[in-house]
């Protein structure tokens, strides 16, 4: 199944693009995916805490993900005093 | 309303957009882009948004801040793109019957929308550029506790 | 910016006043005529001042603000005459590096000018009016304890 | 001495003016003359709690006034939530 992958902030500046769509196993979880995007997409090297939203909602880690699912990697929100 | 805008902040319109004849109160909170920040010369703000998502939890946080407190109406609007030094990035405003409610009301609802809502700063300083909370070991909402890298 | 005033207030002047390059937060509280209190439905507000008296009072707050808290500036507009439900009374800025410190200094100001600045407001509901605080046993800075007399 | 009385609010509509003046004897403190005026001005009946401003300050009760002060009566302020 496929999902499609949304880059924000520094990550989008370090992936040079908005999205991506990426090839899961059925019963992927947000945790492994984000496991996965890690280890495997460059632009993650160096990514410091990032939360997930699938299909504009916060998510656990142990959801499981479907097929068309839009899955944002949200670094840290501009918080500030 | 609840709005993001690539346009400057007019607080007047949240003025209007929370008047109500039984509120006796209204409190209004603007975030601005200062000329400086942690000893560095700040030359302008850039806010990035995830539009939809963010939308949702600004009406979330202003639901949320209307069960909690007695408030009349909730106003929020964020800014993104290029904001000039003195100009507005977001604005709340909170009308209540009694000033303590708009008070606690707008303090919540701005301190959660800091919290929560996926908008990203970058800052632009004498020399450089950062994306404000990248570096930090700042707590999100869910962190994957085993991906921190050292700061860059 | 410390204003007596029978003109309708612009809260945009006073975003003018406490702008500064360097606050990143402003917090504006606004005070209006509300459709009711306590039970009645109220027709409009006039307030009473002592000119000279209320705008000592009025700087010598917006001083002891500036002192307690980092503030860059603080605004303060009190409306007198006649004010119609929904238009502001009173209204005012205070302007930080930091937003604590803002709703904090804001929040002081406005608690203070209600104890001590010699401002009345006649309230005018269906039926009668009533100069508000009048009748009740509320605290004045000094009161002469033997004078009370019963409510009218 | 003459010292000038200011009414305010629901003073000033009972009195149906807004000043007066007032002789006292030198030596006269705040807290003297609003009994005095409690006790012979008839607008003051039935006011409740007054404090008083000299020259356009709060005063204490034992503060002694002086010739052409400006004494304001001022009943509960506006005040509420």
């Amino acid at each position: 199944m496929t999902v499609r992958i949304l880059f924000f902030a520094s990550l989008r500046e370090r992936a040079g693009r908005k999205e991506m769509s990426l090839e899961v196993e059925p019963g992927t979880t947000a945790a492994t995916l984000l496991d996965r995007l890690r280890r495997d997409v460059p632009a993650m090297a160096g990514a410091g805490r990032i939360s997930l939203a699938v299909n504009e909602e916060y998510c656990e880690p142990d959801q499981t993900l479907h097929d068309g699912d839009e899955i944002a990697l949200i670094p840290p929100v501009s918080g500030g005093r | 309303m609840i709005r993001l805008t690539d346009e400057p902040i007019r607080i007047d319109d949240l003025m209007s957009a929370t008047a109500d004849p039984a509120a006796g109160a209204t409190v209004v909170f603007v975030g601005m882009t200062r000329d400086n920040n942690e000893g560095r010369s700040v030359e302008r703000l850039e806010y990035e948004a995830y539009p939809g998502m963010a939308e949702k939890e600004l009406e979330r946080i202003a639901e949320e801040a209307s069960q909690r407190w007695p408030i009349a109406r909730v106003a929020i609007v964020h800014r993104t793109g290029v904001v000039p030094i003195g100009e507005a990035s977001v604005a709340i405003a909170a009308s209540s019957g009694h000033r303590g409610d708009a008070f606690d009301a707008a303090r919540f609802t701005i301190d959660r929308l800091k919290e929560v809502v996926p908008i990203w700063k970058k800052e632009f300083f004498e020399g450089g550029a950062v994306w404000i909370g990248d570096q930090k070991g700042e707590e999100g909402v869910w962190k994957n506790e085993g991906g921190d890298a050292p700061s860059e």
